[in-house]
């Protein structure tokens, strides 16, 4: 059973800029967001616009972005009662990624992590190891969001949406992946059809979190020898 | 109201009579009688647990009232009374609270003896661990309250905590590390069933009749006055009903039109596989929600916190047991390989307050004993003696006068709420 | 004896190894079970029996075996014919002293018939003070093995989640056609089974069906997505259909308890073999044909020499053949269904002869039984499903199952090999059309249970119960005293309870209760099957037990500057730096600083928003000007004190609110419960930004120097900047910091919320930039010090779940002319109420003595007057100091109270005309 | 583990709610009598059968919802988003 020699990695990528925008479903706002509940859609190549509640959405994107973004959004949603704040610090953020990517959070995690369930662009927010996270799958190597702002490999995912969001010309996200490889065959919970793919999630919890996400997901990793880049 | 003359007794248990019934092979006589319904009794009991027999035990056996009719829906003690976690104790919070409970636990050390039947109360002393600084000081307000009442309970250290549970983890290593405990010695655990039984077997020799498989599907109320139930045997007419139900209090008194300030959740429990002994108190940790005994047959019995949200499944649930684990391995960390044999729950009537409901209602004739969240048991014997009494001679015992129904609408609610955040 | 070598076996005769029990080395085997080992040996004794301490053997060689439960290292109860042996493994017999062979525990049974059930209900009852020396005699016979010592490690138990379309328990023939159709049709599949390799019957059925085992075994292995745990056990299934698997035997893991949720769940449990009831049936030597067969085909091992056979089915046929293989003597086979019968086993220590109904004495060492089986129902019913008695085949089959439960295999009916898998196989394609795959839609074949005689108990009292030692009289004798249904014979008799968990004896003892009260079986009913369905331990159900912990951004900075952790529920914070008399002096005469970032702390936005704040808040909010701050109570609708803190308007249609550390999560439900529930046409967004913001409360007569000293674009002037207000700007360099001025401390404060991610920055920045002004941090112990000497109350320290606001002396804030607030009816009511405790300042007569906190106010002997709610050593006075309720008649200021202390001095202090020790009149805070 | 149908969500552990109370119209703090007032406050249906209930999605979309749950079995029948409309 589960013969697994692969690898998993974490990346703490809390310095990101979180953006959160609390509008009225069905007004002006939500509709240029254009994200349903439940789902992740990269944005240009700008943001990562994660739809959380049914009035909230939070846009992920990188370090020294959120003021501008705030101001992008405020536009989109002028004349409206909706609310964009700057909460960058006020969540943790890391990124899992490997072929057990799915095995290691479904030691923490009571959601399905299979591709019918929640495929890549999936978000939901659930308990983690005891702690409400947001989850999203976020596979989509190009224009993968991690730490830091570094330079820019504009490659739109596959829900890319070129222009919509973009704030400058000149700012864009780090795509900085470290292999090139696609992982070897890994298990799966209750199965492995789905599951020699590298797999990515990004988790966002409480800032306060921080050190104790970094401390389960190192322990269930363990067993895979989880790493943090 | 009439007066039985009591049946005699039964044969009766000792030693010795174990020795010539082994001997002679002469069977025991039953510890009770099934008998027909009759169409009127003075008082009817609903609900054959604890409560309503030794409601009708001291019916009888203090005030001469022996027609009486005690009505069990399944078999006797098969509720609460039988799902509990058998905890006796008396260091509450209020003044009345710690007078009650008092009470009880001088009739539980006199029980055996009174109802010639051994019901196995062990006061091997009660020990609740406090990890936080909010717990400890409403331990202290606890131990105060207690002394003043004359109830042994003081506030103890890590090292003598350390010496009473030598399997406590008393270092600063858990997540939350003990900084001390109320220490009980008078409390401990009973065999429930014995309980049960022994009441039961009291009051049928005193002439009460138990009826079993009976259940009260109507209350009769007829110009605010009760004037009898009604079961799926058959209609009783009865000038006094007195309800001791515990999870289906809401739905008994709605049939006579009481509406009440409970909310049912269930209360799970689980034993382990009978290990050698090495705990000879009961622990509790409020803040950690668990509470766990060691049996004389050797079995851990673990108890938690009520289920999050109400419900009056009796099922039993995996996070339940998960959680149960988590909070005991972290108090002692060495039982990890014990397993679990059993779980179960009961239900339980939550009152805002954490505070019982006894006595009189808007319905002349029908009383409540009920609302007895998760420490029912320890009430028993003094819940059936307050009752009995208020039943027989209409005047409510100063112990359960602040316990009135009518305090809910009177603004004036008993303060055992004030230390809930310590868990029973 | 071990045997030549058996087509199936499952010893690896290449790797010999040695273990010990009871302190001397035995050989054995890899693939052995501790039984195996012993047996092949010639161990026939492995424990002694709870009540009268007789000897008992091998009855099952499964994981049921009653005889079996051992001690391994610290392990205590383990299943010693399940569990393999392994090198070195220390095994020991539970519970007997001195020793397994000579227990003088034995003794008992000279006592017996005085030890009939519930026999401690009717003795030790007189005199009272006895039964405590009683009691401890009673534990010493306690069952059961020895708990680990509090210092041995600690295994490594972990959890997993699983979403499996079909889960299968139960991996024999029928389980695993089941899993192999299922995975045909694309399902996701667990396949779980509790031995360590797949094969149910068919490993130990002798050579017949190992070329279909090793087929089906080949497939399963070769299928996609059939994803296989042995050595496994299912341990319930729960309120949706949650499914518990221990799964054991995995490297570096003692336990993994895998959460699977289904979307089917097959049951394939296969059947339990069940003892005869007669007298001697307790006896080693006593087996059933299931377990000799597991002991030959599996293990090789011989279970006696000269062996009586009585059965009333083809498996007790099949045993008796596997046994004259194995070269034992079969002297006689005894058949039921010719009329056959057996009455009692002879021997003491072990079976000697075997008396036949016939009248004739058969002299043997192994007595075999085969009488029938019971269908292991308990997974099923524990969930909603439902299983009736079926007399002609003397079992209790399901006949209802719940929603989303399956069954297949011996559960369901018996049938040749090729029925069952053809079975499974439709049940397996079921459970992958309900799992929403597509599945030839093959109709489930009739799978009857086979007919069998009803043999119950036989003509002599035998053991029913063997871990409780319950017998058929014992029942009868327990109906006989009343206890006539069957859960009060499971209470009074304890059978069924031990650990075997009934799965052997429940159906047997049905059908003796059944016998005792003259009902029928139906009508005797079963006993409510509970869940766990097998034991589990507190381990695996506690798994890697994580623990939630919230730290703030200088966390790790109070750690390695000697802070002494406090744990505030799930934060931990500095109590204190070593000193916090010093730290406290600090504040008052220079500045400190103290991490406050767990107050509760949310940015509220839109135009409703002094409206949800006049409706949650006892005060007034209308008037808050932008820039201005104000302290606020907030009620439940009872009246009594919920929350407090301050909320600061930032701007037109923007504010920040705070709560108390303890109360913000209750704090932002409640704010959102109004905003969704009762007022959803307001336009309030609430954003909790705890996290966000790093806070810090700068403190002190040189507060002002020191934070005008890093702030930029504020004007920290008195005039410009007074006490309650807020500011927004720039400290230490980072932007976007909120800066209010109040004064929980009684000082000049400033509180500074930082942009999470630059806290320790301006943390440091203080602490540097104040050296000259003599700053130093400060923990919790000083600032609960700090805000006693002022007066200030703590929710939930200083009031509990019943204060009401008047009663918290808060009746400055409370404005009755509001329209509506919440808990304003009460408070309204609450108001004309005579008798209301009151909240006062203490000081105790004797200024070196701090009374504890929760010491009682008394009058008389026993009169309760009042309480400390808090007190402290005050250093900037110099004396104690407290806060505490009193009756409204002792109120009065200058009232002199009697403190009761836990040792039991009564002193005396008296009521102060304030709640403030230190500036009542403020002048400080104003500075 | 109970599953709980969050309309939002979908089915989710029991584990990420919390259970808030019975659902009941608040008086008019005006004009409620303490009799009615403290009705509100401590008086429970309690059915054992359908309960109607406020429960808040705690670890998932953080929305309170109005559900009507079979206290004895466990089933819902109805649930919606307590801030959007309903017959209640």
């Amino acid at each position: 059973m589960a013969e697994v020699s692969v690898e998993v990695s974490a990346t703490d990528c809390t310095d990101l800029a979180k953006v959160l925008v609390r509008a009225d479903p069905g007004g002006a706002l939500a509709a240029a967001l254009d994200v349903p509940f439940g789902r992740a859609v990269r944005d240009g190549n700008d943001a990562l616009v994660v739809r959380t509640a049914p009035d909230a959405w939070l846009l992920l994107a990188a370090a020294d972005l959120a003021t501008p973004l705030v101001r992008r959004v405020e536009a989109l949603g002028a004349g409206e009662f909706a609310s964009v704040v700057d909460v960058t610090h006020g969540h943790a953020l890391a990124r899992l990624t490997g072929t057990t990517a799915a095995v290691v959070l479904a030691k923490l995690c009571a959601i399905d992590l299979a591709d019918p369930a929640t495929p890549d662009g999936n978000t939901f927010r659930s308990l983690v190891a005891g702690v409400a996270v947001t989850v999203v799958r976020d596979d989509a190597r190009p224009g993968r969001l991690t730490a830091g702002s570094a330079g820019a490999t504009p490659a739109g995912g596959r829900d890319a949406r070129p222009g919509r969001l973009t704030v400058s010309p000149t700012a864009s996200l780090a795509s900085l992946d470290r292999s090139d490889a696609l992982g070897s065959a890994g298990a799966t919970p209750a199965g492995g059809r789905d599951a020699e793919r590298e797999r990515s999630y990004l988790l966002l919890c409480d800032r306060s979190y921080r050190q104790y996400l970094r401390d389960v997901l190192t322990d269930a990793g363990e067993e895979f020898g989880l790493a943090w880049t | 109201m009439k007066l039985r003359r009591s049946l005699p007794r039964p044969a009766r248990y000792s030693g010795f009579g174990l020795l010539r019934h082994a001997l002679g092979g002469a069977p025991w006589p039953p510890v009770w009688r099934r008998h027909d319904l009759r169409d009127r009794y003075d008082v009817v009991v609903i609900g054959g647990g604890v409560h309503g027999l030794a409601t009708a035990y001291y019916l009888a056996a203090n005030h001469g009232v022996n027609n009486v009719a005690v009505l069990e829906r399944g078999y006797l003690g098969g509720g609460a009374s039988g799902r509990n976690t058998a905890i006796i104790r008396s260091n509450y919070l209020t003044p009345e609270g710690v007078a009650f409970y008092h009470r009880s636990v001088r009739l539980y050390e006199s029980l055996a003896a009174d109802l010639n039947f051994n019901v196995m109360f062990s006061q091997r002393g009660h020990l609740t661990l406090a990890h936080t600084d909010s717990a400890l000081r409403t331990m202290r307000w606890r131990a105060e309250v207690n002394k003043l009442q004359g109830v042994d309970s003081s506030l103890v250290g890590r090292s003598e905590i350390g010496s009473l549970v030598p399997h406590l983890d008393v270092s600063d290593r858990p997540r939350f590390p003990i900084l001390g405990g109320l220490w009980h010695p008078p409390g401990g655990i009973v065999r429930h069933d014995a309980v049960v039984w022994g009441y039961a077997r009291g009051a049928d020799a005193a002439g009460v009749h138990l009826h079993q498989d009976t259940e009260v599907v109507g209350i009769d109320v007829t110009g605010g006055r009760v004037q009898g139930v009604r079961t799926n045997r058959g209609r009783i007419a009865a000038p006094a009903v007195v309800a001791c139900t515990a999870g289906w209090a809401s739905t008994v008194c709605d049939l006579a039109g009481v509406a009440l300030p409970i909310t049912t959740f269930p209360l799970q429990a689980a034993v382990t596989e009978p290990v050698r002994p090495f705990l000879d108190t009961v622990v509790v940790s409020g803040t950690r929600h668990v509470y766990v005994s060691q049996t004389d047959r050797g079995e851990l019995v673990f108890g938690a916190a009520v289920d999050p949200f109400p419900s009056y499944s009796s099922r039993g649930s995996l996070e339940f047991t998960e959680g149960v684990a988590a909070h005991v391995l972290e108090l002692m960390p060495a039982l990890a390989p014990v397993r679990i044999l059993r779980q179960w729950a009961g239900l339980c009537d939550m009152t805002p307050d954490f505070s019982p409901v006894m006595g009189p209602t808007p319905v002349e004739g029908f009383y409540v004993d009920v609302g007895w969240g998760t420490y029912g048991f320890k009430a028993g014997p003094v819940a059936g003696e307050t009752m009995a009494s208020l039943v027989a001679t209409g005047k409510t015992p100063d112990l359960i006068a602040p316990f009135d129904l009518a305090r809910f609408t009177d603004g004036r609610l008993v303060g055992e709420r004030g230390a809930a955040a310590v868990g029973h | 004896m071990r045997l030549d070598g058996q087509p199936g076996e499952v010893i690896h005769r290449g790797t010999p190894l040695t273990f010990t029990w009871n302190g001397r080395p035995y050989p054995a085997f890899a693939g052995d079970t501790i039984g195996s080992a012993l047996a092949a040996a010639g161990e026939r004794v492995f424990s002694r029996s709870l009540k009268y301490h007789r000897p008992r053997g091998l009855l099952t060689a499964d994981g049921n075996d009653p005889g079996c439960l051992v001690q391994v290292d610290g392990e205590p109860n383990v299943r010693g014919a399940h569990r393999r042996v392994s090198a070195g493994m220390a095994v020991t017999a539970q519970g007997v002293w001195p020793s397994l062979r000579f227990d003088l525990k034995a003794l008992n049974r000279l006592a017996g018939p005085a030890l009939s059930t519930g026999f401690y209900y009717k003795t030790f009852i007189r005199p009272r003070r006895l039964w405590p020396y009683y009691e401890r005699v009673l534990r010493r016979f306690s069952p059961g093995g020895r708990v680990p010592s509090p210092s041995s490690p600690a295994g490594r138990y972990e959890h997993r989640y699983a979403h499996p379309d079909v889960l299968v328990a139960g991996g024999g023939p029928a389980g695993m056609a089941a899993a192999l159709a299922a995975a045909e049709a694309g399902a996701r599949v667990m396949l779980v089974d509790d031995q360590p390799a797949l094969g149910g019957h068919l490993r130990w059925g002798g050579p017949d069906g190992l070329a279909a085992l090793a087929q089906l075994r080949a497939a399963v292995a070769a299928a996609g997505g059939i994803e296989v745990l042995t050595d496994s056990v299912v341990t319930g299934q729960y309120e949706g259909g949650l499914v518990a698997v221990v799964q054991h035997g995995l490297p570096g893991l003692t336990e993994r308890l895998v959460k699977a949720r289904p979307r089917q769940l097959v049951a394939a449990a296969g059947l339990i073999e069940r003892p005869y009831v007669i007298a001697g049936n307790d006896l080693p030597g006593v087996m059933l044909s299931t377990a000799v067969r597991r002991l030959i085909n599996l293990y090789a091992v011989r279970p006696g020499a000269r062996a009586v056979v009585f059965t009333a089915n083809d498996d007790g046929t099949a045993a008796a053949a596997d046994l004259a293989r194995a070269g034992v003597d079969v002297r006689r086979v005894v058949d039921a269904r010719d009329g056959g019968d057996i009455v009692r086993v002879r021997g003491r220590g072990g079976v000697r002869a075997v008396e036949c109904g016939d009248g004739s004495v058969v002299r043997c060492d192994l007595l075999v039984t085969a009488v029938g089986w019971t269908a292991p129902t308990g997974l099923l019913t524990m969930t909603g499903g439902r299983a009736a008695y079926r007399a002609g085949a003397a079992r209790f089959v399901p006949t209802e199952l719940p929603d989303g439960v399956l069954a297949t295999g011996g559960l369901v009916g018996d049938g040749t090999l090729a029925e069952l898998i053809g079975h499974g196989r439709a049940v397996g394609q079921a459970a992958a059309r309900r799992a929403g795959r597509t599945a030839p839609a093959s109709p489930v074949p009739d799978l009857v249970p086979a007919p069998h005689p009803e043999l119950f108990a036989g003509r002599t009292n035998g053991f029913v119960d063997f871990t409780e030692d319950v017998s058929t009289k014992d029942l009868a004798a327990a109906v006989a005293e009343g206890y006539d249904s069957i859960e009060l014979v499971k209470r009074y008799t304890t059978a069924t309870m031990g650990p075997t968990q009934g799965k052997l004896e429940a159906v047997n003892t049905i059908a003796v209760v059944a016998a005792a009260t003259g009902r029928g079986i139906p009508e005797t009913g079963t006993t409510t099957a509970r869940p766990p369905y097998a034991p589990v331990s507190l381990g695996a159900l506690a798994g890697r037990n994580y623990q939630p912990v919230r730290r703030s951004p200088m966390h790790d900075w109070h750690v390695a500057h000697g802070a002494t952790p406090l744990v505030a529920g799930a934060w931990i914070r500095p109590d204190h730096y070593g000193d916090p008399a010093g730290e406290v002096r600090a504040v008052r005469q220079g500045v400190g600083i103290i991490d406050v970032t767990p107050l509760g702390k949310f940015e509220l936005r839109g135009p409703h928003i002094p409206d949800l704040l006049e409706l949650l808040y006892v005060n007034r909010w209308r008037k808050l000007a932008v820039g201005a701050v104000r302290y606020g109570v907030m009620c439940t609708e009872d009246g009594v004190v919920f929350d407090d803190g301050v909320t600061g308007r930032l701007g037109e249609h923007r504010y920040l609110l705070t709560a108390t550390s303890s109360g913000a999560e209750a704090v932002g439900e409640w704010l959102e419960r109004w905003l969704q529930t009762e007022r959803a046409h307001w336009r309030v967004h609430v954003v909790p930004m705890t996290d966000a913001y790093a806070s810090i409360n700068v403190a002190g007569p040189r507060s002002r120097e020191l934070v005008r000293r890093l702030t930029t674009g504020i004007d920290l002037s008195p005039e410009a900047f007074p006490y309650m207000r807020v500011r927004l700007g720039e400290v230490a360099g980072v932007p976007d910091c909120v800066v209010w001025r109040i004064g929980f401390t009684g000082e000049l404060s400033y509180e500074l919320h930082v942009p999470a991610g630059n806290g320790l920055r301006v943390w440091e920045a203080l602490l540097a930039t104040g050296v000259d002004l003599g700053v130093r941090p400060f923990g919790v112990e000083a600032q609960r010090i700090l805000r006693l000497e002022k007066g200030h109350l703590v929710v939930g320290q200083d009031t509990d779940g019943l204060t009401q606001a008047y009663s918290a002396g808060l009746d400055w804030a409370i404005k009755m002319d509001k329209d509506d607030f919440v808990g304003k009816p009460e408070l309204a009511w609450q108001r004309v109420r005579d008798g209301q405790v009151v909240l006062v300042g203490l000081q105790p007569a004797d200024p070196e003595l701090v009374p504890p906190e929760s010491s009682q106010l008394v009058e008389g002997d026993r009169r309760i007057v009042g309480r400390i709610t808090s007190s402290r050593f005050s250093p900037t006075l110099d004396r104690s100091i407290a806060l505490g309720f009193v009756a409204p008649d002792l109120a009065e200021p200058g009232t002199v109270v009697t403190m009761l202390l836990p040792d039991g001095r009564r002193l005396p202090a008296r009521v102060m005309p304030q709640l403030a020790h230190v500036d009542p009149e403020g002048k400080r805070l104003h500075g | 583990m109970v599953l709980l149908p969050c309309p939002h969500c979908g089915p989710r552990d029991a584990a990420e709610f919390g259970y808030v109370g019975e659902r009941a119209a608040r008086p008019d703090p005006g004009a409620a009598t303490p009799q009615q007032w403290r009705g509100y406050l401590y008086l429970r249906r309690n059915p054992a059968g359908w309960a109607d209930e406020l429960w808040l999605h705690r670890a998932g979309c953080g929305r309170y919802l109005a559900m009507s749950r079979h206290t004895v079995t466990g089933d819902i029948r109805a649930v919606r988003d307590a801030a959007t409309g309903g017959a209640d």
